[in-house]
């Protein structure tokens, strides 16, 4: 590989790292400004009660879980498809894999806060963390929360690790082109990597165990969240399709959520050389399938239930299909799959652009999605009588625009500290291409980590 | 004297409501808010679904007129002895005590609302904002019940207080308790006499004799949650 | 004996007698006097005294505990509510613990009106308000004491202040209703009697209008007559005739909503039927009616009713023994005719009842027990007028207390305005002690006395005993003591110091009355129970006067408004709310949030319309709307409610309240400003023609619970 | 320099520490100031005493959820005659003139934030002795709180005596 050439792809890969500019101090200032909002909504919640949201009886969760869902099902983007890809040695997932895994990290940190936002007295969450007490108190393992708890600190684990192993040769490459406390900084985190062949070998067989163990992980993740509904016995909760059919929404949200943060990256970095028509022509496709699997669960979801008749899902189910849920029903079939699905099955519209409004509609239906698992179950009680409605307020609002402003926010560092496409692996890809058959020979990367 | 296995075997706590009987005056209602300091969360509050009422009196209308038929049934926690709310609690602040009750522990509860999200028959109550007792108020309260505070979730405990004092009366007596010995506030107040409460464990007690009645019946029992509620369904000709 | 034994035994002698040497302390029913020092920490005091939210007079035991009261239970004991409660006696305790209550006496500020008080002295109260009858005396002029407890301790007191003013009138806040029931019966008796019903033992009941499971005369008694009647080896069948379904309706067997007025019609036609079929047990040469012309096919259109319904009803009412009819229907009252066939309407019923031969037997008709007036021995000559627009015109002081006239009977505000010196004794804020010149604060009914017999049972007369089961909370005084104190000082002497001692010499009556040997233990026993029952030793008629029924007939029709059908297209029925009544409850937070049985409607007021008129309006469910009658208007959220004729629309009195502290003030609209004969008499049975129009605001509109059918309607 | 750090560090916490240990023992030396200085010592152990028990004046410890104060009317059974110039004694029979009860100071409870109905009675029954909950009581001239009525040490005991550790058992 030419010197030229190798200097020209870190000159472009680390600028985001090197270069500070407007577009991202707005970007910063504004995602800053949105998480202030929501930090102070959830302050005043914390002071006056949850009774500032709008919550009721009987629908007891609504924004809270839905924006819970809806970023633990974000989080599938990166992690699982990046190592379904890595094992499966697709070739253009290189350029790809760091920035969907740095959003299955920030998803999940996001999406984590949300049991504890949403508790009544969330002052006392740890109560939820089983630790030795002089009450002899613990939790109880029996109730999907817990689940939750355990799945999703797993996944958090699982996946900040399959993030950092990948990052070390490029924080080596950060290590040794930085100066002062940066420097500082990157020398720890690089964990003294030097590039020996002992260590490529250690990484890549770490890398390659982590990405076989993360993929149960993910799945069993979005299952547990699923099961939240599904062990429960309300109507159109208790369903044993629901695991399947979060993963999948999950994944779906999450190839959406990727090609999105793709798009503004390589806007904003100017990385039309390495985020190529190609790769969002692939995730393009691969969000075509996840429609048309979301779509075939839907359809026998509520094709069951319809069939089904039983008085109360089909109270719940009439709701959503002809009451007064029904705009943001088909408003969510709209977004999930009528606009998107024909969009990416015609290859004249499945560029960037094209993806990227597809991608916009299926993050804001599968959004509608969990709110319409949630809220008109909730809203339909077995015992008429009972039945009520939700709005929400101001401070629901603020809350969720806090959450996607940090989403943004954490992002904008996470870019400003590391390179968001993996400087090491998109070489290795280069190499391979150049030398056809498995890329043995280390020397290529060696240069790559800058000596 | 009472024998061993009777002074050692729990009392297993059951109501039976007389649909026949009950007329929907919400007497029950008031005694049960009074007795318990449930609190008046107020107009604005009432208005976003949020009073709260552990025993309610459910009405359905049918028909259209001249033929209309009004039914009542009180509902408050059925005391499910396969209670959905109580797996789902995570840090079992609802749990299942030996005597059959379905428990809250208002200050282990944490407010994830999941128990009232899973139970069928909407009796459990979260409490969104503190409750408001204007002085002198809350010199009317109830020593002998938890003020609750926000962010944790309330409900009928079949008057647990007064359950502690019966059964502390029949052991001062040295006997097994029976009818009469435990009136909660709802079955003592029933203008018609439409409750009756006790040992459904104790075969001769009055809810286990309408328990065993050709119109008892238990609300959704087809969902398996075996209720403590017994409800004896109306007489009707029709 | 050592200094320790001698310790333990004294204290033990002393603190522990009347707890410890009965057991368990806790629970144990005490006498309301125990003295304070007597009292332990953490212990519960169970103490007697009887209920003052209604006229029922329930038994009560309320619980205690560091000298406050926490709960009100029924008293097993009491012979009328045989230890149940209805809401209102369940809420009771936020009337004595109420955060509106007025602290102690005022005098008015600003103008009259203006709501400006300033806090005085006892002292000063007593030193004005008798300066100010002394000039009255003086002057010739007239005194009126109004007051909703003329039959208890402030009605004696009251009698005994007037006696000693030269023109005393004394008025019955609820006189003109107690008379027009009186004269209702009157007419179908023929003489001064209000017979009992034995719901109990009954096995078909028709019930016309009569809301007994929520207001009528006794809710609770009546409730557990209900429960006997259900509970039966043989289910009694219960029929309701109205024309909205109430919560008691509700629970009849069926509902026949027969038009407005038209009750007596169904009476006689049920009447007719028996009659023709050879079902009678009397022989019926002597009634008034000629039932011919009220032949079921003959009224079938005029009362809505098929006639092969009524002949049904008619033959199982004939052979179902024993079979009972009560209430008294509804009618619109437009003139002094309508009045006066409000009161036939009462002896149509009764005709049923003797004809099917239910009187003076089990399940049937009782003719009442002689009753007891425990202050026979003091009573004067002076009368107890009805509240009317005569009996409080042309004086110069008017005493009102357990009284609200200016929300409650609207059209007596502005005579009552132009009474130059008016004294309220109101505990709470209300309309009537806004404009008063003093206000002298009564106490509740949980920390004064009084003594009054309540209405009759099958097995006797009952008297009940209110006594202290607190201390006073704030610094009020029982009416009945002031008014004795301003007695004394206009110069008698009256014979009683206060009303705890009227309570114990009446006690004293009342114990040779029973024919107790020992009064001392009568009087120890009464109090310990809070009531007496049985059949007394001798008759003591009491101070009943003989009902005037033009009297009653007067006022109607002086109320009453002529509107015309083509303007006023809807019957406008006005009812007792089921636990704010006309709205003396509106203050009780328990009671605002307790969800009408019907409705489900809380914190407001609301007007029902049925459907098909809904529809026709393009009204839907709450709407806000105008409701207009000939003589005002007022705006409400409507309820779409499907148990009402079309042709009637129906407002429950008890909000509208414009001031009554903090959970009562600016809710809802109250009805008896344009229903005034309704309000006038307190009753139900007075309707008015009215229209109705949408508004395009948005009605303040709170309910519990939905109207749906208990299984979702599902489309197949 | 690692030294003067380890120093200085071992010096705080001392500081910390003792501090800490000197604020505990200043704020529990003595309980709380009461209306009338009643000394426990003087009627339950001193040897010319009355040598009282417990119940003698708690008298419904064994009857009630409450041990209960005794009114003054109870402790004037004796002070009517016994030491009744004594300055203490004055004020107890001032309150009682005044049919008032003096406004003791309360020494154990339990916050009503922690949602606990203690109840002596079968507490008494178990034989439990008074001093396992309130230390000391009979020997101290004035009452503190000896014994921490932690959750873990109600547990702890419960546990330990096989008595019910159900929730419902104190809180409700």
């Amino acid at each position: 590989m030419d010197r030229a050439r190798d200097e020209q792809i870190n000159r472009d890969l680390l600028r985001s790292v090197r270069e500070t500019g407007w577009g991202w101090r707005i970007v910063v200032a504004i995602s800053g400004m949105g998480l202030m909002a929501g930090v102070a909504a959830f302050a005043y919640q914390w002071q006056e009660g949850i009774g500032v949201w709008g919550l009721n009886r009987p629908v007891m969760w609504a924004f809270d879980i839905t924006n819970f869902v809806f970023w633990i099902g974000i989080s599938h983007a990166g992690t699982l498809i990046s190592a379904i890809l890595r094992v499966t040695g697709a070739g253009w997932r290189r350029p790809v894999t760091r920035c969907a895994e740095a959003i299955t990290v920030f998803a999940l940190m996001i999406g984590a806060l949300f049991p504890i936002i949403h508790l009544g007295r969330p002052w006392v969450f740890y109560w939820l963390v089983p630790y030795p007490n002089e009450r002899g108190l613990w939790p109880n393992f029996r109730s999907p929360l817990i689940w939750d708890f355990f799945a999703i600190n797993a996944y958090l684990m699982g996946s900040l690790i399959y993030l950092y192993l990948p990052l070390i040769p490029d924080l080596a490459l950060l290590r040794d082109t930085s100066r002062g406390l940066r420097k500082r900084i990157y020398s720890v985190l690089s964990a003294g990597w030097r590039g020996t062949a002992l260590q490529w070998d250690r990484l890549e067989k770490a890398v390659r165990v982590m990405a076989v163990i993360i993929i149960p992980v993910a799945v069993s993740v979005h299952t547990i969240v699923s099961w939240d509904f599904a062990m429960a016995i309300q109507p159109m909760w208790h369903s044993t399709i629901f695991g399947p059919y979060f993963v999948a929404g999950a994944i779906f949200s999450g190839i959406a959520a990727l090609i999105i943060a793709m798009a503004a990256l390589r806007r904003v970095f100017h990385l039309e050389n390495y985020l190529k028509p190609v790769h969002f022509n692939n995730l393009g496709l691969l969000l075509l399938t996840m429609s048309l699997i979301w779509f075939y669960f839907t359809f026998s979801e509520y094709l069951t239930t319809w069939y089904g008749n039983e008085p109360m899902e089909k109270a719940v189910f009439q709701s959503k299909i002809s009451g007064p849920y029904s705009p943001l029903f088909f408003a969510m079939v709209a977004c999930c799959f009528l606009i998107p699905a024909p969009m990416l099955a015609i290859k004249k519209l499945r560029t960037i652009t094209g993806t990227v409004i597809a991608s916009a509609c299926v993050v804001v239906g599968m959004w509608i999605e969990r709110f319409l698992i949630i809220v008109p179950t909730l809203s339909h009680p077995r015992l008429t009588f009972n039945w009520g409605s939700y709005k929400p307020t101001w401070v629901e609002i603020a809350i969720m625009t806090g959450s996607f402003s940090y989403f943004v926010l954490l992002y904008a560092v996470f870019v400003k500290m590391f390179p968001i496409v993996s400087v090491w692996e998109f070489k290795e890809g280069l190499a391979s291409q150049t030398q056809p058959g498995p890329a043995t020979d280390k020397k290529v990367f060696r240069a790559a980590s800058g000596d | 004297m009472m024998n061993e296995t009777e002074k050692t075997q729990k009392p297993q706590w059951a109501m039976a409501i007389d649909l026949d009987r009950c007329t929907g005056c919400e007497a029950c209602v008031v005694a049960c808010r009074i007795e318990n300091n449930i609190a008046v969360v107020g107009p604005e509050e009432s208005a976003r679904d949020r009073s709260m009422n552990w025993i309610r009196i459910e009405r359905y209308m049918e028909g259209e007129f001249p033929d209309v038929r009004v039914r009542f049934r009180p509902v408050l926690c059925q005391h499910c002895q396969e209670a959905p709310c109580e797996p789902v609690c995570p840090v079992y602040a609802t749990y299942h005590t030996e005597e059959g009750l379905n428990a809250q522990v208002y200050n282990r509860c944490v407010g994830t609302r999941y128990c009232a999200n899973n139970c069928p028959y909407s009796v459990r109550f979260f409490n969104f904002f503190d409750p408001q007792w204007p002085a002198p108020l809350e010199k009317s309260l109830n020593p002998e019940v938890s003020i609750r505070t926000r962010g944790v979730m309330e409900k009928c405990t079949f008057c647990i207080q007064r359950i502690r004092k019966g059964e502390e009366k029949a052991r001062d007596e040295d006997r097994a308790v029976r009818d009469g010995d435990v009136i909660p506030a709802c079955v003592g107040s029933c203008p018609t006499k439409a409750m009756y409460f006790g040992n459904i464990a104790d075969s001769n007690s009055e809810v286990a004799r309408l328990a065993r009645s050709n119109r008892a019946e238990r609300l959704m029992e087809d969902l398996g949650t075996e209720p403590r509620v017994i409800y004896l369904r109306k007489r009707d000709q029709a | 004996m050592k200094r320790r034994e001698f310790i333990i035994l004294t204290s033990i002698g002393a603190t522990g007698a009347t707890l410890s040497a009965c057991g368990n302390p806790e629970n144990k029913l005490i006498p309301a006097l125990i003295p304070d020092e007597e009292y332990v920490p953490g212990l519960d005091y169970w103490k007697s005294t009887s209920c003052e939210m209604c006229q029922a007079g329930c038994g009560l035991l309320v619980r205690t505990r560091e000298h406050k009261a926490n709960k009100i239970e029924g008293n097993p004991q009491h012979p009328v509510n045989r230890g149940s409660l209805c809401a209102r006696g369940q809420a009771a305790v936020q009337s004595l613990y109420n955060p509106d209550r007025i602290e102690g006496p005022l005098r008015r500020a600003g103008e009259r009106g203006s709501g400006r008080f300033e806090n005085i002295s006892w002292e000063e109260a007593f030193e004005e308000l008798t300066a100010k009858l002394g000039e009255i005396k003086s002057r010739k002029e007239s005194v009126g004491f109004l007051t909703g407890d003329a039959s208890g301790v402030t009605g004696l007191a009251a009698e005994i202040l007037a006696s000693s003013l030269d023109n005393g009138r004394l008025i019955d806040a609820h006189g003109l209703n107690d008379l027009w029931i009186r004269a209702g019966y009157e007419n179908a008796y023929h003489q001064p009697i209000i017979p009992s019903f034995d719901i109990a033992n009954a096995r078909y009941l028709i019930s016309f209008g009569a809301r007994f499971l929520e207001t009528w005369r006794s809710p609770v008694s009546d409730s557990l007559a209900f429960g006997e009647f259900r509970g039966a080896a043989i289910r009694g069948k219960f029929v309701q005739v109205e024309p909205r379904m109430s919560l008691t309706a509700a629970n009849a067997d069926e509902w026949l909503p027969a038009a407005v007025g038209t009750e007596s019609m169904i009476a006689l036609a049920l009447a007719q039927v028996i009659v023709r079929e050879g079902l009678s047990k009397i022989p019926i040469q002597q009634n008034a009616f000629s039932l011919d012309d009220y032949a079921p096919e003959k009224t079938e259109s005029a009362t809505g009713i098929g006639a092969e319904k009524i002949i049904r009803i008619a033959r199982e009412f004939a052979s179902s023994q024993p079979a009972l009819a009560i209430g008294s229907g509804t009618s619109v009252i437009e003139q002094q005719a309508d009045a006066e066939a409000g009161l036939k309407r009462i002896e149509a019923i009764h005709l049923l009842n003797k004809i099917a031969g239910n009187e003076e037997k089990p399940g049937g008709v009782l003719l009442p027990l002689p009753g007891i007036d425990p202050f026979a021995k003091w009573r004067g000559k002076g009368r107890w007028l009805p509240l009317t627009g005569k009996s409080i015109s042309g004086l110069s002081a008017l005493l009102i207390h357990q009284s609200n006239p200016v929300f409650a009977i609207p059209h007596t505000a502005d005579a009552i305005k132009s009474v130059p010196l008016i004294v309220s004794f109101s505990s709470f804020p209300d309309e009537t002690s806004q404009i008063a010149d003093l206000v002298l604060p009564d106490h509740t009914w949980f920390e004064g006395w009084n003594i009054k017999a309540a209405p009759s049972v099958k097995s006797g007369a009952v008297v009940n005993l209110t006594q202290p089961v607190v201390s006073p909370q704030l610094n009020t005084k029982q009416t009945a003591d002031a008014l004795l104190a301003v007695a004394r000082s206009m110069g008698i002497s009256p014979p009683f110091e206060n009303a705890e001692e009227m309570t114990q010499q009446a006690a004293s009556e009342i114990a040779k009355v029973a024919g107790a040997t020992d009064a001392e233990e009568f009087r120890a026993s009464f109090t310990e129970r809070g009531f007496w029952t049985g059949k007394p030793g001798r008759i003591k008629g009491g101070s009943t006067p003989k009902s005037s029924s033009s009297e009653v007939i007067d006022e109607v029709a002086s109320l009453a408004k002529q509107g015309h059908a083509s303007e006023f297209p809807f019957i406008l029925l006005t009812y007792e709310h089921p636990s704010l009544g006309f709205g003396n409850q509106a203050n009780l937070p328990a009671l605002q949030e307790l969800p009408d049985p019907m409705t489900g409607v809380i914190w407001g007021s609301w007007v029902e319309i049925n459907p098909q008129t809904a529809n026709k309006l393009g009204v839907a469910d709450g709407d806000l709307v105008e409701v207009e009658t000939p003589h005002g208007s007022l705006k409400a959220p409507a309820v779409v409610y499907a148990a009402i004729r079309p042709e009637v629309i129906a407002m429950p009195f008890g909000q509208g309240h414009a001031s009554m502290g903090r959970y009562a003030e600016n809710r809802g609209a109250n009805p008896a400003t344009i229903n005034p004969v309704a309000a006038a008499l307190q009753s139900d049975t007075a309707a008015v023609r009215a229209k109705i129009t949408k508004l395009s605001e948005q009605a303040a509109h709170i309910r519990f619970g939905t109207t749906l059918p208990e299984r979702p309607h599902i489309e197949r | 320099m690692r030294k003067l750090t380890a120093v200085i560090s071992i010096l705080f916490a001392a500081t910390l520490t003792s501090g800490f240990m000197l604020f505990e023992a200043f704020s529990t030396s003595d309980g709380p100031r009461q209306p009338v200085e009643f000394d426990h010592w003087q009627h339950v152990s001193k040897e010319e005493g009355p040598q009282l028990e417990c119940s003698t004046c708690h008298q419904y410890a064994s009857a009630s959820p409450n041990a209960t104060i005794p009114s003054v009317s109870t402790c004037m059974v004796c002070h009517e005659s016994i030491n009744a110039d004594s300055p203490e004694v004055k004020k107890l029979a001032a309150f009682a003139e005044r049919e008032a009860e003096p406004p003791w100071v309360r020494v154990y409870w339990s916050e009503p934030s922690a949602n606990v109905f203690f109840n002596h009675k079968p507490h008494i029954r178990a034989e439990i002795d008074c001093v396992a909950c309130h230390g000391q009581v009979s020997q101290a001239r004035r009452v503190k709180r000896e014994v921490n009525h932690s959750m873990g040490w109600c547990i702890d005991c419960h546990s330990r005596k096989n008595a019910s550790i159900d929730c419902y058992a104190c809180h409700r």
